[in-house]
């Protein structure tokens, strides 16, 4: 293995654990916003992180491009499905969750 | 000139036929009724050029894409598939010229290009040498004949069309799961080459449970006949003759194939229970049809009776005499005829009376004398009179059963036989007589009386061709064939 | 490559699964789920099997099965999703009529 | 290297066990949303199993088609009935539990018989599995052995495209039947139209050209790569989809003929290509080996339009009661 190739695992642990730290807001969060914060914020971080990974591992320039490319259209949609489901709960009146 | 003819490769025009005709209505609705017309004329001339071929040059077989199996595909067709082909023109023929009167302008363009399309996956599917091919074929011919059952929209018949698309669908799947096996097992799908490699093993036998199942589903084989009533009842007329003639027929043939090519040797023990379950299909179907008080419930029980014959070949003949496939062929033959014309002929009654109560016929047989002619000709045959085709058929299933010592399904034949005497004799009873309340009637167009006839006298007149078909399908039996044809005259 | 097993009786599993919620649940979008979990089951043991001698032979027909069979399955979904609302529409709940010995 | 090993293992045991586990979630959810919920979230597993079943083609086209599509056309389905049941039927309310009720009949006895029966098959169908012959190569020689000859170097699109490409035309057919059987369940109650959030219309036109553009790159790498008709179809079609989610309606003029043209066009160049070769050739469907590549490029491309312009009206059909005009319109 060589430096870069341990880079690259470092990368992959540290977006694991941003995905491990996002699932378990998903499920531990006490209402949808706050759901949408830990999975929509974690998984960016995540999937960017390993993004990085496979990219310093990638055989050619078109494959990083075609890994950074992935990784936009994924922040890009993942913004706007979390605004799509924030505005829906907001219409149908689920409250926002205070201490 | 004549020559020419005959290298023309008619097994693929038979597909590519229809395919093309459905195409053109999506395309053109206007033009849907001359184009289904024109495309079903034209499969008919294809089969008998296929026929033609197949007389001249034996078996056809055809490799699409020119690689041949087991990579590619092939097309084959023997006597079996040949006497399937005939069955689906000539049965389709009439139904259609029923159909150009049938249906309203908007549903005609609804019904043709579906019908097309069904009429390419029964040809694709009476052509095709391989079981995943079947599979895709099968699949087709569900999902047309499921959008033809809901095509009234009626809520009896959406309710039937549901019920049957997940019964089609798990038939269907089941079905897959074996060609998986069979497919892992023997490392092809085409069927010569699985003939050749297969053994009886755990695999093997557990496809064998898979295939039989499912198809025994989609063909109905009692209990799995929960579906077909009401699907096969509340569809329009000409439809339900559709199902009932032909689309049953289609996963019937390809278990019968399997079984005459792969399991067969085998599967023994198997065969006595399908052959038990078609005994129980006839007395149950025959017993249902009966209690009906509506005429196309009853045909339709009546079918679930009649498809029980066509499992008794399964421990009669598939074993022992080796007739199997001409036996199966003709039955599916006869009865496509004579169930066709019954529910046209149903069909009339309720064009005439607009409705199919049994009770309340009404002297139809003053007013329609050629629908109730028809249905009385159609159910010489479905009760096995001489001198039908249904005599014939059943009369080979009671000798194969009397020579073989099978005296518990030559009584429960013969049950079946006086059971459709009864439900048979019920409806024309009540054609012949005043109902209490008088009806209006509306007229029903003679085309649609004709089709109906012409098919039941089919039913008859296919009693005097039995030595022909069961020579398409065994030539050196055709001796044993005559004389079964001629034993009524004696 | 045991693997391969693995993923057939998860297949399998999945076979069994959806033919038991098929028979028990009455409400018609759970019957097409059912069907649909159905067919991804046959189409793992499709593709698994073709794995079980090892990484090398990567048996393509299979695959090209398997692809058949999800746009087979998606269209079949379609037309059942298309008769369960018109037949919810016109009976005002989305199950089979009338009970027939099943 | 055992520790990879261990992990492969570990990894496919846990995809397993939670396909298995979210499919039986699914199926026995008691409400309906969650269940297409997780119906979908098991079509993207299925997506990772053939990844490591080294089955890419598949797993693009499960992840499109699989979960996407079909998930799609699940909710939306579901939208339609909770609005109709909901207006039809005071009493039935769809919305928000369906308990997974039991069909009438099912008495513990008979409970018990099919519990009984399952078992019994899966334990014969996990025996038929576990006995194969453990090595079999299929039909993976022939296809190596003629894969120069296909056209094409992606022996999947060889398959679909070349040596099976028979079935590929009769399952182009069915996708046609699919269409022309629900548009015979016309009469639908046309579904309210919602007016759609701006943040969806950004996204659909921000979308729309990057789904073409990827569209186009999968139909053009399938012949040597992952990828293909199939695919990119879907692909084509989710784009409608998005476009229709977010209030897009495609003009009269354009459901008539054009319409009817791009759903028939994929089956349409089969059959002529078909009986092109039947005369050339003598074989249905057998391309010259010189010519081989681009015949198959020209039928992907043509049956990418059909599958992406029936998925896309599939969906339109069934989300809202906007129906296609049948030919009865037309001659009224």
């Amino acid at each position: 293995m060589t430096a870069t190739d341990y880079a690259a695992a470092c990368l992959f642990i540290l977006g694991g654990i941003f995905f491990f730290a996002g699932t378990a807001g998903l499920l531990r969060f006490p209402d949808v916003y706050t759901r949408l914060h830990a999975l929509t914020k974690a998984d960016n971080v995540g999937l960017g992180l390993i993004v990085a990974g496979l990219v310093l591992q990638a055989e050619s320039w078109l494959v990083a491009g075609k890994l950074l490319l992935i990784w936009l259209l994924v922040l890009f949609a993942g913004a706007c499905v979390a605004h799509l489901v924030a505005r829906r709960a907001l219409r149908k009146g689920i409250r926002i969750w205070t201490e | 000139m004549l020559i020419g003819l005959l290298n023309i490769d008619w097994g693929v025009i038979t597909i590519m036929l229809p395919l093309a005709g459905g195409i053109a209505c999506v395309l053109w609705p206007a033009m849907s009724k001359p184009a289904g017309l024109i495309s079903v004329t034209g499969v008919v001339l294809a089969i008998a050029g296929l026929g033609w071929r197949i007389m001249e040059n034996g078996t056809y077989r055809h490799a699409v894409g020119g690689w041949g199996a087991p990579l590619g595909i092939d097309l084959f067709a023997d006597g079996l598939s040949l006497v399937m082909l005939i069955m689906t023109a000539l049965v389709g023929l009439g139904i259609s010229f029923y159909a150009k009167r049938f249906f309203s302008p908007c549903d005609a363009v609804r019904f043709w290009p579906i019908w097309l399309l069904l009429l390419a996956a029964l040809n694709a599917l009476f052509l095709s040498a391989d079981i995943f091919n079947l599979y895709v074929a099968l699949e087709m011919t569900g999902l047309a004949a499921v959008a033809l059952t809901a095509l009234t929209g009626r809520i009896d018949a959406l309710g039937g069309a549901m019920r049957y698309l997940l019964a089609t669908l798990l038939g269907s799947l089941a079905y897959l799961l074996g060609v998986v096996l069979l497919y892992h097992d023997a490392g092809s799908v085409d069927i010569a080459t699985l003939a050749q490699r297969i053994e009886p093993n755990a695999a093997v036998w557990t496809a064998l449970g898979l295939m039989s199942a499912g198809l025994a589903l989609k063909t109905a084989l009692f209990p799995l006949s929960f579906w077909l009533p009401p699907a096969h009842a509340s569809a329009p007329a000409p439809v339900s003759a559709l199902l009932s003639a032909l689309v049953i027929k289609a996963s019937f043939y390809i278990l019968l194939r399997l079984w005459l090519e792969l399991f067969g040797a085998f599967a023994e023990g198997v065969s006595m229970l399908l052959g038990l379950l078609g005994a129980a299909a006839i007395l149950w179907g025959s017993l249902q049809a009966l209690r009906q008080t509506r005429i196309k419930l009853l045909v339709a029980y009546s079918t679930v009776a009649q498809i029980g014959y066509l499992f008794l070949i399964y421990p009669l003949a598939l074993v022992s005499n080796g007739m199997a496939a001409s036996m199966a062929a003709y039955l599916a033959f006869s009865h496509a005829l004579a169930k066709s014309a019954m529910f046209l002929a149903a069909g009339n009654l309720m064009q005439f009376g607009g409705h199919d109560r049994i009770a309340d016929l009404d002297r139809a047989v003053q007013r329609l004398p050629l629908t109730v002619a028809a249905f009385a000709l159609a159910g010489v045959s479905i009760m096995g009179l001489p001198p039908s085709s249904g005599f014939v058929g059943k009369w080979l299933l009671l000798d194969a059963a009397m020579s073989q010592g099978r005296w518990d399904l030559a009584v429960v034949m013969i049950i079946g036989g006086l059971l459709a005497a009864g439900y048979i004799f019920k409806v024309l009873g009540y054609a012949f007589t005043q109902a209490e309340v008088p009806h209006d009637a509306r007229a029903v167009p003679a085309e649609m009386e004709w089709a109906a006839l012409l098919l039941a006298i089919g039913a008859i007149l296919l009693g005097f061709m039995a030595p022909q078909i069961f020579a398409l399908i065994h030539p050196d039996l055709a001796v044993n064939a005559s004389e079964a044809g001629t034993v009524w005259t004696a | 490559m045991t693997n391969a097993f693995l993923y057939a009786f998860a297949g399998i599993g999945l076979f069994v699964l959806g033919l038991h919620a098929l028979v028990v649940h009455a409400h018609v979008l759970r019957k097409i789920l059912a069907v649909n979990v159905m067919g991804s089951g046959v189409f793992l043991v499709l593709v698994a099997l073709a794995r079980r001698s090892g990484e090398a032979t990567s048996d393509p027909v299979p695959h090209a099965m398997v692809i058949t069979g999800i746009v087979v399955a998606v269209s079949a979904t379609a037309l059942a999703l298309a008769l369960m609302l018109k037949l919810a529409g016109k009976s005002g709940e989305a199950v089979l009529p009338g009970k027939h010995n099943d | 290297m055992d520790g990879i090993i261990f992990l492969q293992w570990a990894f496919d045991a846990v995809l397993g066990l939670g396909l298995l586990w979210l499919a039986w979630r699914a199926l026995n959810s008691s409400d309906l949303f969650k269940a297409i919920v997780l119906f979908i979230a098991f079509g993207l597993l299925m997506a990772l199993a053939w990844v490591r079943l080294n089955a890419s083609d598949v797993a693009l086209a499960e992840a499109a088609i699989g979960a996407g599509l079909t998930g799609a056309l699940l909710l939306a389905a579901l939208a339609r009935l909770e609005t109709m049941t909901d207006q039809n039927v005071s009493g039935v309310s769809a919305h928000p539990a369906h308990p997974p009720s039991p069909t009438p009949a099912g008495s513990r006895f008979s409970r018990g018989l099919l519990i009984l029966l399952l078992s019994a098959s899966t334990a014969g169908m996990g025996y038929a599995v576990w006995s194969l012959p453990s090595y079999s190569t299929g039909l993976s020689m022939d296809v190596a052995a003629h894969l120069d000859s296909s056209g094409v170097s992606n022996p999947v699109t060889a398959v679909l495209l070349n040596f099976r490409s028979y079935d590929t035309l009769l399952e182009m057919i069915v996708l046609l039947l699919a269409v022309l059987g629900v548009w015979s369940l016309d009469g639908l109650p046309p579904q309210p139209e919602k007016p759609p959030a701006t943040v969806l219309e950004t996204l659909s036109r921000f979308l729309t050209p990057v789904f073409i553009l990827v569209a186009a790159y999968l139909l053009w790498v399938g012949a040597d790569a992952p990828g293909g008709a199939f695919q990119a179809g879907s692909v084509l079609g989710a784009t409608g989809v998005l476009l229709l989610l977010s209030g897009w309606r495609p003009r009269a003029r354009l459901m008539q003929w054009p319409l009817r043209l791009a759903l028939t066009t994929g089956a349409g160049a089969f059959i002529l290509l078909g009986l092109l070769t039947l005369l050339l050739e003598k074989q249905l469907l057998a391309y010259p080996v010189a010519q081989a590549g681009r015949m198959i490029l020209l039928l992907e491309s043509l049956a990418t339009v059909s599958i992406a312009a029936t998925l896309a009206i599939l969906f339109l059909s069934v989300s809202s009661g906007h129906k296609m005009k049948t030919g009865k319109e037309e001659k009224e």
